[in-house]
């Protein structure tokens, strides 16, 4: 019978173009017409092919089971899908296809007496040892764990608005596309051909090592080796096999007694380590009550010492799970990201400590130059600037008509603060570090050296540390800016509410809190005068205290963005895609981003040459396209949008003119970068022993495999004397 | 997008003649059969209108009306399926009910000028407050005075305020009483308020030139003129509010300009007084008597011409010139007779040019008993 | 006549679906059925929030959702020029023939009339509503109208009042301007229990509903209110009213639906003489459920200022209910007189009104079952149909001159065929007023320099006409809409 | 002259399998292929005066250590490092070498590095736009488009079969213009896929190419029951 359209599909390895002898074409038979030829095997007889294929004599000496292979490759068994250069066509099958290499062109002739058209589909095999392979989609270099508020429990504030209305919008377009799906007339169902693609790609992925397998055993199909061996073969034998016996023996001793002991040791020390950092751990998410911002969500030292923490304890994990990789096919791909997230994380810290020695060396060098140039930058810039700025508006600053009164007053207000602080805590540090003494423990001056050299020592733990800290302590240092912030902040507020009631009641209206509207409403006399003097008064005394707002606002706004860009550099730190990037340099086959095919021009099949005339057959070339880089930078464009849409939003722009508070970014919005390379919920201690006990036993059982049971088969004893001597 | 489409409904090809319908109403209504055209169109003449020429259209219709045999007239109706097109127009009712002017009532010349002294007694209360800020500001009255004389003045008007609304015979002794004790109380709060007020006021916009100052109370008082609400009867239990603030802030602004505490006090509360009390007192007057009224009128006018008069020229040993003083007074007095007549009878002349269209497609004004609700609106 | 001659119309208005309205379910209606009749429509209005580019919607009408800054409710901002580049290339891949434009307070419909013309395309303007001649608003309105009906070949008004209205303001000639009213689909209005006598139609026997018995005295009267709670809707004569009514007859309700500014008072007015008992707010509505809330009444009270048509009353007296209404704008055509009693818009007597209309239902004197009937008879959107095609017949001069206006031209001594060459039009604009004539000649030579621009910028040809929608698609396929807004390229 | 309007070309090497192409590029002649030649030569050029330029900026810079001594390489020396100094200074020494180091001399950087990149960018770009559509049964679709420049590579897009919801043609507005244009839904995805994204075709090229990829992805029986949409 011919399939309804007679189209046969055929996937083929660019590396088998020349075959010039008899052969078989071993593969899949994904459907009826849709084959995927997986190699083809020399002077062998079809049907004895068949045959030892159904019995598994090809797997018998692999290493591991076929089962992986077949269950992910979506068959009980390969097939005999054609023959290469037959010699009488019509002796064949039907179904089987027959394959001829041509001259002309880097692709074989196929021809089956079913097909009426051929796609004859060429695929070049990833190497699974080189850890390549092809998907339909692009590799994920992110730990996606559902619901990253499961580890951050509530966010209030602009942030749960901002996701709401993403939401909302997202749902609109939910809708929209079922709307759309509405539209389509005749829903097709999709043919099997159709639904193969899934295993097809398995299949290209395994194709290479099962081609290994098949062309290592075609020689137990051919004739048999002889029995007999000469006496000198066996001497030199046997002397060979007892040299390997010794060395055998060895490494069975070492293997057996030492390697545990240095193992159970290694395990142990990394247990207690564990286990501190547990401690730790514990300590830096403690929150008071739920809603509130655990330590780590306030420093962002803290967060780094998490994060550490955090990769210090994934990372058995995670080389647990790449040694399972070892023990079995090369083909199976599930781990390839966790192999990159590894050593991506690896080399991060690599490269995280090697700067931060430099960094450390320099700052312990210079300490005491680092620590006058730090409260030299703290002096000028958070005491003398908004010094200067504040002696500045009491004077009308540019023009200003502002009440000489109140600029004063707040003007003295806010320099008796600058001086209180800039006294306790700066003016002492000076002559602290030109002469150490030790007293007035309460100030910040001798502890200055001190806490720079810290910061420097710290910085053998990574250059992010110490970022990290500077961060922590800009905005300890800056404290009095934030809480003049507030203050001003607070003060133009309730001045804009009050002016704007005040202006209802002169138009002579109020405003309905009930109704949330405006009504008209007669005051008496005297409400009219108090309303309307007050509403002179502080209508003339707004600019003045518009002026200091701003001029916190701003302070404010600049150490914001500050440390923004200390919080990028420290994503930058911890989480760059180094280790992707040289992958994708080195080798991009490793990094799939989907795949591509290519459609060939086929000169017009002449059957001059070929003994049966060729079906029109269409040479499609399928190719792995390798990640795009946009893609590996993915998440930094999300955090840049993140913080894009919070702080350019209209909402905080209104906040800002109306002196409300302007709520930071949530540390999630923030870090959902930092966390995309940690698991949602750590492995807790007992489950890391678990594992590492489980692990130790593994290489055990790799190298010593246990043969599969072995089918009762003429080629069996010989296999037994093999292993046997 | 409507739920409902009526596409599925077959409809029978229109037009049709049901016969079987009869009409079952008793009066002699039009009835619904009416709905069904006659079964064939009667070809009939159409004429024209020009533009919103009614004459033509009436001579036409004298030329052929009688050209025109129909069976049934046509109504202006739209249940009724006529046998004439859609764009017909018929000459009988076409813009039937238009009417131009329809409730134009000519204004005499005397009333009119009776009711605008109470505009001129307002423009001349504040030009009075305006000529005591001038003296206060230039230090040729003591401000003390001022505010004691208008306070006195102002007690006296509350008292006969007092006489007025109270009847002789009072049943409801007590809550007068209590009326009394809320006056007492609120002056009193007021008059805390403005001791309190004044220093910070003195020196509120010492930063700000005196132009944009003087501009700004300028604009103020415009307000103040324009917004007050001239028409409110005794039962107005006070001034619109926006008027009355404007004033108070234009007096609150002037006031900051003054250097002394005593003076901005003094100026506050007598602005209060003009702004806020004597509205009050004027409207009683008006209500109470018409010569009163006048007399009043007099007074202010000749006040406020005095005033000008003295503030724009003094004598250089700094004393009174009353010879500008009774200038600016008969000044005042001709502007007044001047301003009121000459705009009366202006309005009067713009009466001619009112050309108001009214027709069926005007919203209606509804005529509701408690009108308070749309007054304001 | 031996063979219909089919148009293809471009009906633009700003108000269009989703947005509610009588407008929008006006133009929906129309256009539908002339579908039917096998002409071609498409829409034009503006894009909604979420709806912009093509769309499909029942029956084949094709709606573009031109991408427009939307100003002051859903009304697009004015600008004269900015409009046509789209709008050519809309008319020309459809090949339109006649732009139908719709609402005097939309300036697309204006715009497109103007550019229809300058591309030589017959227009017809649709007004919907009334205006006065006195605020500032309704002259700048009028003088707008005028610049546009002033080249326009034919105006459809929906009331002769509306027609009368019309004619003053843009100072027309009253033969161009027909007199078409709205209609409803009957079938979406029946009485409650309202057995369809459709099989007695076909046969041509009316049997009568069996007459109802009138009402007991003690038996609950519900008056049902459905509009915008706006001023000129007449909230305040509601508002005013109701507790009277409410208090000289005891067993009435009231049923109000509707929301709007002045909703906030008749909540007052519920406060302050307790009435939450009698009188219930069901806030607004959609238009589908004004069925429901109607059948749940016996009488319907309009208390409206100004109305141009009122398509709600014939809705009311669709569904059985006794209709109210205040005596204003093109309301008193609109039903015969066995099924309202009028009222002026005056307290008292609106109050006096919906007593005598209590008492008539009480004593059983209105035979509300026979309204559907009637009502069904009357206004059909089948009948606007035709009469709106014989319009363009008119216009497009299937019909000849003379059956169109009437063989006597009564003195203008002209052809009230507009024709499209530019003198003649900046003729027609010159007279529109001394300063504004100069104005609109300048604008309409300006539009038509940048009509050549255009077709020199945008050449015919390059635009590609699209395939015609299968004419009268049967009801049974009946393809949904595409949504044009899933994805712009 | 250098581009035409979309042109259609179809490959379609067996009935189940069909790529649409869709090009600005005119039919080969001798004169254009002469013509491009030319142009990318001009390019060329550009590219080294830019980067000549951005050289003498450098040795006009205090930074440049001074230019080691210029002598012409003898014969075997022809490939080696002083060669290209060498050619270098005796450019820079030219009239042109000359002229540009006298243009670039008193250029801020900041000027003229963004106008040296922009210029590269420029002249990186193509004067040709491709897009094409692979269809094959069985398989699935593929969009991919020619990139902007000559630095990128080509993108493409590849739907399996099972994934393909529907194709249609719609309409759209784009700028002053109603266009009509491809597109392919896909399951599960909220944006449309669209076809010939950059230039989009006429009616007829779309029209054709919606037709054939029908027939070509699916099997004839559900083939045309759908009647076009817009």
């Amino acid at each position: 019978m011919v399939e309804h359209d007679g189209l046969m599909r055929v996937f083929w390895p660019t590396d088998v173009v020349k075959f010039d002898r008899p052969g078989v074409v071993v593969g899949w038979r994904n459907s009826n017409l849709d084959v995927f030829v997986v190699a083809v095997l020399d002077d062998v007889d079809a049907r004895d092919v068949e045959f030892h294929i159904k019995h598994g004599t090809f797997f018998r000496s692999s290493p591991h089971t076929p089962s992986h292979a077949f269950e992910l490759c979506g068959h009980s068994s390969m097939h005999v899908l054609g023959i290469s250069n037959p010699t009488d066509p019509s002796a064949m099958n039907p179904s089987w296809l027959c394959a001829v290499p041509s001259s002309s062109r880097r692709s074989p002739r196929i021809t089956c007496a079913k097909a009426s058209s051929v796609q004859l589909i060429m695929y070049n095999r990833p190497r699974p040892k080189g850890m390549q392979y092809i998907s339909l989609d692009p590799i994920a270099l992110a730990l996606d764990y559902e619901g990253s508020d499961t580890r951050h429990p509530k966010t209030v504030g602009p942030d749960s608005a901002e996701e709401k209305q993403e939401k909302q919008a997202h749902e609109q377009r939910q809708k929209l596309v079922e709307k759309l799906k509405q539209h389509t007339i005749v829903k097709r169902v999709p043919s099997a051909r159709d639904k193969a693609l899934a295993k097809i790609v398995n299949q290209v992925n395994w194709s290479w090592e099962l081609e290994q397998t098949l062309q290592k055993n075609v020689g137990r199909l051919g004739p048999r080796p002889k029995r007999s061996l000469s006496v000198s073969q066996q001497v030199v034998e046997s002397a060979a096999t007892m040299r390997n016996y010794v060395l055998q023996q060895l490494l069975e001793i070492f293997t057996l007694y030492l390697f545990p002991t240095i193992r159970q040791i290694f395990v142990s020390l990394l247990t207690l380590h564990r286990l501190v950092a547990e401690a730790f751990l514990v300590l830096l998410e403690f929150r008071i009550k739920p809603g509130r911002p655990a330590l780590k969500d306030v420093s962002a030292t803290a967060q780094q010492i998490e994060i550490r923490l955090q990769q210090f304890c994934y990372w058995p994990m995670q080389y647990v799970k790449l040694r399972e990789r070892k023990s079995n096919w090369a083909s199976i791909n599930t781990s390839h990201p966790d192999y990159i997230r590894f050593y991506n994380s690896l080399w991060l810290v690599a490269n995280d400590v090697i700067i931060g020695l430099a960094l450390g060396s320099y700052i312990i060098d210079h300490a005491d130059f680092v620590a006058s140039a730090v409260e030299g930058l703290l002096k000028t810039y958070t005491v003398d600037a908004l010094q200067s700025s504040i002696l500045w508006l009491t004077g009308w600053p540019a023009g200003l008509k502002l009440n000489d009164e109140l600029a004063a007053f707040l003007g003295d207000l806010f320099l008796w603060v600058i001086d209180y602080w800039a006294s306790k805590y700066l003016t002492r540090l000076r002559d602290k570090l030109l002469t150490m003494a030790i007293d007035c423990v309460e100030t910040l001056g001798p502890f200055l050296p001190k806490i720079v050299w810290f910061i420097g020592f710290s910085s053998f733990a990574g250059a992010s540390m110490p970022i990290a800290m500077v961060s922590d302590m800009l905005s300890a240092l800056t404290v009095h800016i934030y809480s003049f912030y507030l203050a001003s902040a607070r003060i133009y507020h309730w001045q804009l509410v009050i002016l704007q009631s005040l202006f209802h009641l002169f138009r002579g209206k109020k405003h309905n809190v009930l109704r949330n509207r405006i009504d008209s409403c007669d005051y008496d006399l005297d409400q009219l005068l108090v309303g309307t003097i007050l509403f002179t008064l502080l209508f003339f005394l707004l600019p003045t205290v518009v002026v200091f707002y701003l001029n916190f606002a701003v302070a404010r706004m600049i150490i914001i963005s500050l440390k923004a860009v200390f919080d990028t550099m420290l994503s930058c730190l911890n989480h760059f895609p180094l280790f992707a990037l040289m992958l994708r340099l080195k080798d991009p086959r490793r990094l799939p981003g989907g795949i591509r095919f290519e459609l060939r021009d086929t000169l017009v099949a002449t059957s001059a040459t070929g003994t049966v005339t060729e079906p029109p057959t269409s040479v499609i070339y399928l190719k792995s396209v390798p990640l795009s880089f946009t893609a590996m930078f993915n998440q930094y464009f999300q955090m840049a949008h993140r913080i894009r849409k919070h702080y350019l939003s209209p909402s905080v722009l209104l906040c800002l003119l109306t002196g409300r508070f302007v709520p930071p970014i949530d540390r999630r919005n923030l870090y959902s970068l930092q966390y995309s390379m940690l698991p949602a919920k750590r492995a807790t201690v007992g489950e890391m022993w678990k594992a590492l006990k489980v692990e130790k036993k593994t290489p055990n059982a790799t190298q010593y495999p246990v043969l599969p049971k072995l089918p009762t088969l003429p080629g069996r004893r010989m296999g037994r004397t093999r292993s046997g001597l | 997008m409507p739920s409902h489409t009526d596409d599925d409904e077959s409809e029978t090809p229109f037009p049709t003649l049901d016969l079987h319908v009869s009409s079952r109403l008793a009066s002699g209504l039009l009835s619904p059969d009416d709905a069904f055209p006659p079964p064939h169109r009667a070809p009939y003449a159409g004429d024209s209108a020009s533009e919103l020429g009614r004459p033509r259209l009436r001579r036409l219709h004298s030329e052929q009306g009688g050209s025109r045999r129909r069976k049934r007239s046509w109504k202006k109706l739209m249940w009724v399926k006529q046998s004439y097109p859609d764009n017909y127009t018929d000459q009988a009712t076409f813009l039937g009910d238009l009417q131009r002017n329809p409730r134009l009532k000519p204004y005499d010349f005397w009333p009119l000028v009776a009711d605008s002294t109470v505009i001129l007694q307002h423009v001349c209360s504040v030009i009075i407050f305006v000529v005591c800020f001038a003296f206060i500001f230039q230090d040729r009255v003591s401000p003390v005075s001022i505010v004691s004389w208008s306070s006195g003045a102002t007690v006296a008007g509350w008292f006969v305020w007092e006489y007025w609304t109270i009847p002789p015979f009072n049943p409801g002794e007590i809550n007068h009483l209590h009326e009394r004790l809320g006056t007492l109380k609120s002056s009193a709060l007021i008059y805390s308020t403005l001791l309190g007020l004044s220093p910070i006021l003195k020196s509120l916009t010492r930063s700000t030139s005196s132009d944009s100052i003087w501009a700004m109370s300028f604009w103020l008082l415009v307000i103040n003129i324009f917004f007050f609400d001239y028409s409110g009867g005794v039962g107005a239990k006070f001034p619109a509010s926006l008027s009355t603030n404007a004033a108070l802030m234009a007096s609150t602004v002037l006031a900051s300009r003054l250097p002394s505490t005593t003076q901005v006090f003094s100026l506050t509360l007598f602005s209060i007084e003009v702004f806020g009390l004597f509205p009050v007192f004027r409207r009683h007057v008006r209500h109470q008597s018409w010569q009163l009224n006048v007399a009043l009128t007099i007074l202010l006018v000749l006040g406020a011409g005095l005033g000008v008069g003295l503030v724009v020229r003094q004598r250089e040993d700094g004393g009174w010139n009353w010879t500008s003083g009774i200038v600016g007074m008969v000044i005042s007095v001709l502007l007044a007779g001047v301003g009121t007549g000459g705009c009366s009878w202006w309005l009067i002349g713009l009466q001619k040019y009112k050309n108001e269209i009214r027709g069926p497609w005007d919203p209606a004004r509804p005529i509701i008993m408690n009108r308070q609700r749309w007054d304001d609106r | 006549m031996a063979r219909r001659r089919t148009y293809t119309v471009a009906m633009v208005s700003d108000y269009f679906f989703p947005q509610p309205g009588g407008v929008e379910s006006h133009i929906y209606q129309l256009s539908s059925k002339l579908i039917d009749r096998g002409h071609k429509v498409i829409i034009i209005t503006h894009a909604y929030d979420d709806r912009k580019g093509v769309r499909y919607l029942t029956n084949g009408v094709k709606v573009y959702h031109v991408p427009f800054f939307v100003i002051y409710r859903n009304t697009t901002f004015p600008t004269v020029f900015s409009f046509f580049p789209v709008f050519r290339n809309i008319c020309i891949r459809e090949r339109i023939e006649i732009v139908h434009g719709h609402g005097s307070l939309s300036s697309l419909c204006h715009e497109a009339i103007l550019h229809a013309r300058t591309m030589g395309l017959r227009t017809v303007f649709t007004d919907h509503s009334l205006f006065g001649f006195a605020d500032a608003a309704s002259i700048l309105t009028n003088k707008l109208l005028k610049f546009i009906l002033s080249d326009v070949d034919h105006s459809i008004c929906v009331s002769h009042t509306c027609k009368e209205n019309t004619v003053l303001r843009a100072s027309l000639d009253p033969l161009m301007v027909s007199v078409i009213p709205n209609a409803i689909v009957a079938e979406s209005f029946r009485p409650r229990n309202y057995r369809s006598s459709s099989r007695a139609g076909a046969n041509g026997f009316q049997t009568d509903p069996p007459p109802a018995r009138p009402l007991a005295p003690h038996e609950m009267i519900t008056i049902v209110v459905i509009s915008r709670l706006f001023y000129n809707k007449g909230t305040d004569l509601l508002t005013a009213a109701i507790p009277r009514i409410l208090e000289e007859h005891p067993n009435t309700r009231f049923l109000i639906a509707g929301s709007g500014p002045n909703a906030i008072d008749l909540e007052q007015m519920i406060e302050t003489n307790v009435l939450q008992d009698r009188v219930q707010m069901l806030g607004s509505i959609r238009h589908e459920e004004v069925r429901d809330v109607m059948t749940r009444g016996h009488i319907y009270l309009h208390p409206s200022l100004t109305e141009a048509f009122g398509t709600v009353i014939v809705e009311a007296a669709s569904c059985g209910l006794y209709v109210v209404c205040t005596q204003v704008g093109g309301i008193p055509e609109v039903l015969p007189s066995h099924m309202t009693t009028f009222a002026k818009p005056e307290e008292d007597d609106v109050v006096a009104a919906t007593g005598k209309a209590i008492t008539a239902m009480r004593a059983g004197q209105v035979r509300t079952e026979k309204f559907h009937d009637q009502v069904k008879k009357m206004y059909s959107w089948s009948n606007v149909a035709l009469r709106t095609e014989r319009v363009y017949d008119g216009i497009t001069g299937t019909i000849s001159e003379e059956d169109f206006y009437g063989c006597d031209t009564g003195g203008y001594n002209g052809s009230r065929i507009r024709d499209f060459t530019l003198i003649d039009r900046l003729k027609r604009y010159y007279g529109c007023g001394i300063w504004a004539g100069k104005l609109f000649c300048l604008c309409v030579a300006i539009d038509y320099l940048f009509f050549l621009f255009l077709e020199w910028w945008f050449p015919r040809e390059n635009i590609d006409t699209c395939p015609d929608w299968p004419r009268k698609p049967s009801a049974d396929e009946r393809t949904s809409s595409v949504d044009a807004d899933a994805k712009r390229p | 002259m250098l581009t035409t309007t979309p042109r259609l070309y179809t490959r379609r090497p067996s009935p189940t399998t069909a790529e649409f192409t869709v090009t600005t590029l005119p039919p080969p002649t001798i004169p254009l292929r002469i013509l491009r030649v030319l142009l990318l030569a001009l390019r060329v050029a550009l590219v080294l005066l830019t980067a000549l330029a951005l050289h003498a900026r450098w040795l006009s810079s205090p930074y440049a250590q001074p230019s080691l001594p210029s002598t012409c390489p003898t014969g075997d020396g022809w490939f080696s490092m002083e060669a290209v100094w060498y050619a270098l200074d005796t450019l820079h020494k030219s009239s042109l070498g000359q002229l540009v180091g006298g243009l670039v001399e008193n250029v801020p950087l900041v000027v003229l590095l963004p106008a040296a990149a922009a210029l590269c960018y420029l002249l990186a770009l193509r004067v040709h736009t491709t897009e094409s559509l692979l269809v094959m049964r069985g398989l699935g679709v593929q969009t991919s488009s020619s990139p902007a420049t000559y630095l990128a590579s080509a993108t493409s897009r590849f739907i399996p079969t099972e994934k393909i919801r529907d194709i249609f043609v719609n309409e759209a507005f784009r700028g002053f213009e109603v266009r009509y244009y491809l597109i392919v839904v896909v399951e599960g995805e909220e944006n449309v896929v669209v076809v010939f994204p950059r230039l989009l075709p006429r009616r007829s090229i779309v029209e054709t190419v919606w037709r054939g990829a029908r027939a070509c992805l699916y099997e004839s029986r559900g083939g045309d029951t759908t009647e076009e949409k817009g």
